[in-house]
């Protein structure tokens, strides 16, 4: 039986009277490339950022491991952690945003130390020589003193992935990595996150890149209105769609 | 403040009638269509402003009987220490009140004293009482005018004789005007005060200053006070200030002003000395 | 609902997961709260029945007319003083941001000069300006001049103040619109240059409401600031409301007492101030989108 | 180069193409340029050679003892200020910011009043407490004190100032964080939690670093001005730079020269703080790309 | 023969030593759609902002109608023009920017009526009733009223293209107008630039959307290096490219 990393059950968001997320359920397991597609304002971005407590859920649940994710069960119901725990737990978790979100005032190096250096308190030689090992396997190590402004899109968002890599998280969240990327630096992206793939990284990945989810064989789960509508490999969406709505996605996108 | 009239200051003039425009022949052709004069403000009670916004005062009167005399119109302005001596210099103002006479001015300005400066030292009426001698200020802390002469005399005079003494010097705190120290000292950040008697008296006579007392030594004379006229070659007002002056002496005009603002031990001894040498 | 089956949930997580969630509650910010609330009632108590506190002498001069006189003074030179000023950074903003070598040397030497020099000075020499200039005109220095008038005729002291204060602020406000200009994206200014717009049309149009978003907290600042300044303008003999204060107290010596009558008052002006501050940052916020507001003030709180 | 047949291209365009172009000349900034230095030499020529200004005696109080101690007082009042301004400000902004409605009217009411009343009644207010409580101490109002020590024993004149100035220092700052920490992208915060970060690391690492870009300039602007505003001490008894001139000039009636003196002193220290100012902007200035900065100040110069 | 509406002639543009355009000839002629493409650093936006002196050529003149865009003859140089003489000159080319641009402190149509009411002069009344007729046209009339950023991302250009049109260009020049936009939301906008093509409205267009450029038949110019390396159909450079930069460049993008 696989093994549980992250698992969301019946979680539900609301923003005022929308309901964003409703009782959405999601496991995801070790080693697994789950790759969240729909529409826009499906409510993708929300799931993903609930998966890290970046949203905070109004009702349900979600485990990393065994572990309550940024609560802890007070009488009938669910109270946060303090913030400090909260955080210890979100450094099992990366995050890759669409807009990279890179330090602008901190070099491509300093970016990918930060986070061991400050917070996992890791010596700095140490943090430098596996920064500039993920630099290097994002294709980027000529680039380490670049400030990001320095740096093109594409470039800028394998920092991303190599800073977001540097806790040695258990599972990397994407959030549409690659939409903000003039076309001819998608690929190169796409390529690093390929790389990731292939080394058994557990991923979660909002895209609309149908070919490269199709090629890492991920495990697609097609999101609309706030719900999961169906599950399973990207062929099985794409070519013999259960629901109407994913059919006239895949037509507009593909 | 504005400035006003002093004619018009003086609600009623204490010039007897026989003395109004008795010197208008004296007075200088350029300064017939009337003088600027300025005077500092807000030091009662010199000059000082009542709740309805008058601009009244000892100065305010004097200069007001000066004009009866000379039959002449003087304005007053009362302004900051910066303006009185720019304004001088530019010749914005003809003469200027309040200031205090050195010998070092003399050789820049023509003075003409009308008041004699003396300091007393002041602490709440509960405080110990303090020796007259000025040994009994060595080793207290007293505040001070910034500025004034009496920060030179204690160091130069009193100190040395707390020395000589074996006492430790008088602690001094320099304080912007004279309401900082009465806050200084009801709050006991200071012992006392070394300040102005004029001021101090006026003081002590209104509400605030019940809690005061005189306390050691008073009436510490250092120097008069007076007006001052820029020294140039043709300089032909201060004689006829001085005359006016004189006259106002002789008849009582100025004893009896004194007496409405309570400052009879500040006024000078015989007639008024254009260019008096100063004890400093 | 319609739950899919998704692998491994078991009953004790769907229990969980039944539960509605709650915010942490932020103890230490009720302490924090409630420690200052009582401190605050403490203070204002301990004021209102200090023997030192004389409040009838405070009622008494809260509407003396020489205060409300001083009033009125403040408000004049504030506002005349305010519109030179902001008038004038923002042409010298624009010298500093300029690719003319010249004209950002000439602003920051302009700059440098009236933000180092205390307006007390300013303000005593353009008023005995006389004293260095006893004519103004148009001539060369040593020569006589071709046109000349008295100085002291042309220059009033309430000229002098606002000249005075108009000309620091103005030094300062530069600073401020020089930053809040560099902050509005390049974009803006090329999609008016695009529509055929001109330098003017753009700043005025485009540019400057922009800018103003990150320009309006610290120019009320300023503004706020001078209200207070003014009372300097005792010193060429013009009244403003602290300085009346102090003339009072300089013959009756109730210190305490109108120091406080001039607080109420300022306070009362800055209120005014304020709220115009807090309307003004309302309708400027055009993009504040609610979104990332939310976020941004639930993650200041997790630190307080 | 091998030309592409394009099609109309005839030849007298192509004679224009061959031309170099050059930018159009700013006569009218030229033009401004000279007015400029020229007024300014022909007013710095008759400050020197004016009579009313004697240089001799500028040069005499320029290190004069007392002027030397004064420009000590000065910077130790401003510094020390600036640390507790800054510092509180930095506190009162991010209450302003948190999503606590407690801890905001808190924040609001304690900025509304210390921009509001001015910093001499608050420095006489400290200064003098003994007046209002002879004892400061841990009790209640109206019953003994459980703790009590002599209130003039702790509050020095210099502390009384340190306060009222950071008070109001802090004050005047938190606006200016607080418009610069808002300014900073949702993004960042987001992007240093994920990696795991407290929100006490987030602003001292990520967010800080990047406002400041935009508080600098405000921020020193409050530092020169307070610089300047420390001559108020004199009211309790220490004397800064300005005051001292102005002390030694009552004696001696050399006004212009001895606020010429203080203003030599002001432009010295603000040129440092300049200098600091304009270094610390470079230093923090790294995103302002080199192609956005370019375009910008392009876009500036054909207005002015 | 066709009319000539917007030509450069030899420009050359330099960043420092770096040469950015060489020597670029393009003639666009009234009713034309030229689609610039290219790799990333070509050149292509530089290009494109020369046609309206957004960048100043360093030699090398731009012509619109007859006239010398930015500059006249002075002497054996081109002087440029004043502020005011190149503003005019710009009304005549609209221009829509990759990220958009609208200002966000101005309605949908606020920003539409901002260049004719407050440059052309037109009456108020007149400005709103086009604008309405523009914003119409590209399916956003029921959001007038819109501020930017309660708009999304296809929604703001396809107000940027409104307001680009309020001026009645005679030419309108597009940045990449697609690549800062979600997927779902392009074909929104490259159908209202389809609409435009059919209109012949004349368009210069900086885009890696191939497809979109072979459907309304464009010309396609490929630019490399600063240079323009060849043009013709989008089919002849796809199918049978002369040089092999450019068949290398379709392969990765297609
Ligand atoms: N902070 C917020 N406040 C209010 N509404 C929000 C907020 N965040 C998201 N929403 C709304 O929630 C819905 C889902 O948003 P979400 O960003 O998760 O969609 P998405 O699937 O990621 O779409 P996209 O492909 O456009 O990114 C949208 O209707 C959005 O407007
Ligand atoms: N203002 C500038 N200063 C310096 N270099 C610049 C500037 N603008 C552009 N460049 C450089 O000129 C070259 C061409 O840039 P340009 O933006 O025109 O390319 P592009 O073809 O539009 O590329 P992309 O597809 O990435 O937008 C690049 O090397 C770029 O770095
Ligand atoms: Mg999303
Ligand atoms: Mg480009």
């Amino acid at each position: 039986m696989p093994e549980t990393l992250l698992e969301a059950v019946g979680v539900t968001k609301r923003f005022g009277d929308d309901t964003v997320l409703d009782h959405v359920n999601l496991t995801v397991n070790k080693g697994d490339i789950v790759c969240l597609l729909g529409p826009s304002g499906a409510g993708k971005t929300t799931l993903l950022r609930c998966l890290n407590h970046l949203e905070k859920p109004n009702s349900g649940a979600v485990f990393l491991d065994d572990e309550l994710l940024g609560y802890r069960r007070v009488g009938d119901s669910l109270m946060e952690l303090p913030p400090r725990l909260i955080a210890r737990q979100r450094q099992r978790i990366g995050m890759v945003f669409q807009s990279f979100n890179l330090f602008p005032h901190m070099s491509a190096l300093e970016n990918v130390i930060e986070a061991p250096t400050r917070i996992a308190r890791v010596p700095k030689a140490e943090a430098v020589a596996y920064a500039r090992e993920l630099l290097d396997s994002v294709g980027l190590l000529h680039k380490a003193d670049s400030m990001p402004h320095e740096l093109s899109g594409g470039q800028q968002q394998r920092v991303a992935i190599a800073r977001a890599l540097a806790m040695r998280p258990e599972v990397v969240l994407f959030d549409e990595p690659t939409s903000a990327l003039d076309p001819e630096f998608v690929g190169e992206v796409l390529q690093v996150m390929q790389k990731l793939a292939e080394q058994g990284t557990t991923m979660v990945i909002v895209t609309h890149e149908i070919g490269f989810a199709r090629e890492v064989s991920a495990r697609a789960v097609f999101m609309e209105k706030g719900r999961i509508l169906e599950e399973g490999t990207v062929e099985s969406l794409t070519d013999s769609p259960r629901h109407e709505r994913t059919r006239d996605f895949f037509a507009k996108v593909l | 403040g504005c400035a006003s009239t002093a004619s018009e200051a003086a609600e009623e003039s204490i010039v007897p009638a026989a003395d109004q425009g008795a010197l208008l022949d004296s007075v200088p052709e350029e300064f017939a269509d009337g003088i600027t004069v300025a005077t500092q403000a807000d030091i009662a009670p010199l000059t000082y402003t009542t709740d309805e916004g008058d601009v009244v005062g000892f100065d305010q009167d004097l200069l007001a009987a000066i004009s009866d005399v000379l039959g002449v119109e003087i304005t007053v302005e009362p302004v900051t220490f910066e303006n009185l001596i720019l304004g001088l210099e530019s010749g914005t103002y003809d003469f200027v009140g309040d200031t205090t006479i050195k010998n070092e001015r003399l050789e820049k300005y023509d003075m003409l004293s009308y008041l004699t400066s003396s300091y007393s030292v002041a602490t709440l009426a509960s405080a110990p009482a303090l020796g007259d001698d000025v040994t009994a200020l060595c080793g207290t802390s007293m505040g001070v005018v910034t500025g004034e002469l009496i920060s030179d005399y204690v160091q130069t005079a009193i100190d040395p004789e707390c020395e000589a003494a074996g006492l430790e010097p008088v602690g001094l705190t320099e304080y912007k005007d004279f309401a900082s120290n009465v806050l200084a000292v009801q709050s006991e950040n200071v012992e006392g005060m070394i300040v102005d008697t004029m001021t101090f008296g006026y003081f002590q006579s209104g509400d605030a200053g019940a809690d005061f007392a005189f306390n050691g030594p008073s009436r510490m004379t250092l120097s008069d006070s007076g007006y001052s006229f820029l020294q140039t070659q043709e300089q032909v007002l201060a004689p006829v200030i001085q005359e006016a002056l004189t006259l106002l002496v002789s008849d009582g005009v100025y004893a009896e002003l004194l007496d409405k603002y309570g400052l009879t031990e500040s006024g000078i001894e015989g007639d008024p000395v254009l260019n008096p040498e100063a004890t400093i | 609902m319609a739950v899919l089956e998704t692998g491994t949930t078991d009953a004790k997580r769907l229990a969980l997961a039944e539960l509605n969630t709650r915010p942490r509650p932020a103890y230490g910010r009720y302490v924090a709260a409630t420690v200052a609330v009582v401190a605050a009632a403490l203070f204002i108590w301990s004021l209102a029945i200090n023997e030192a506190v004389d409040w009838s002498i405070v009622g008494r001069y809260l509407f003396n007319k020489r205060i409300l006189d001083g009033v009125v003074v403040t408000i004049q030179i504030t506002a005349l003083s305010l519109l030179l000023g902001f008038s004038s950074g923002l042409v010298i903003a624009l010298m500093r941001l300029s690719d003319s070598r010249i004209l950002q040397t000439l602003a920051t030497v302009w700059v440098w000069f009236f933000r180092a020099v205390p307006v007390l000075v300013i303000l005593i020499l353009v008023n005995n300006i006389a004293l260095l200039y006893p004519e103004l005109g148009i001539g060369l220095p040593g020569l006589p001049m071709i046109i000349g008038v008295d100085t002291n005729a042309v220059i009033s002291p309430f000229l002098a103040a606002v000249v005075a204060f108009g000309a620091n602020e103005g030094a300062y406000a530069s600073e401020i619109f020089r930053a809040s200009i560099k902050s509005v994206p390049t974009g803006q200014f090329e999609a008016a240059k695009a529509l055929g717009m001109g330098s003017t049309r753009m700043y005025w149009r485009i540019v400057l409401p922009q800018a103003m978003r990150i320009a309006v907290p610290p120019l009320s600042n300023n503004t706020i600031n001078m209200l207070k300044n003014t009372s300097l303008v005792s010193y060429i003999g013009v009244s403003d409301l602290l300085y009346t204060a102090q003339s009072i107290y300089a013959q009756n010596y109730e210190v305490i007492a109108l120091l406080l009558v001039a607080c109420l008052w300022y306070l009362l002006l800055v209120s005014i101030l304020s709220v115009a501050q807090s309307m003004i940052e309302r309708r400027l916020g055009f993009d504040r989108k609610k979104k990332q507001k939310a976020v941004l003030s639930s993650e200041v709180t997790s630190n307080a």
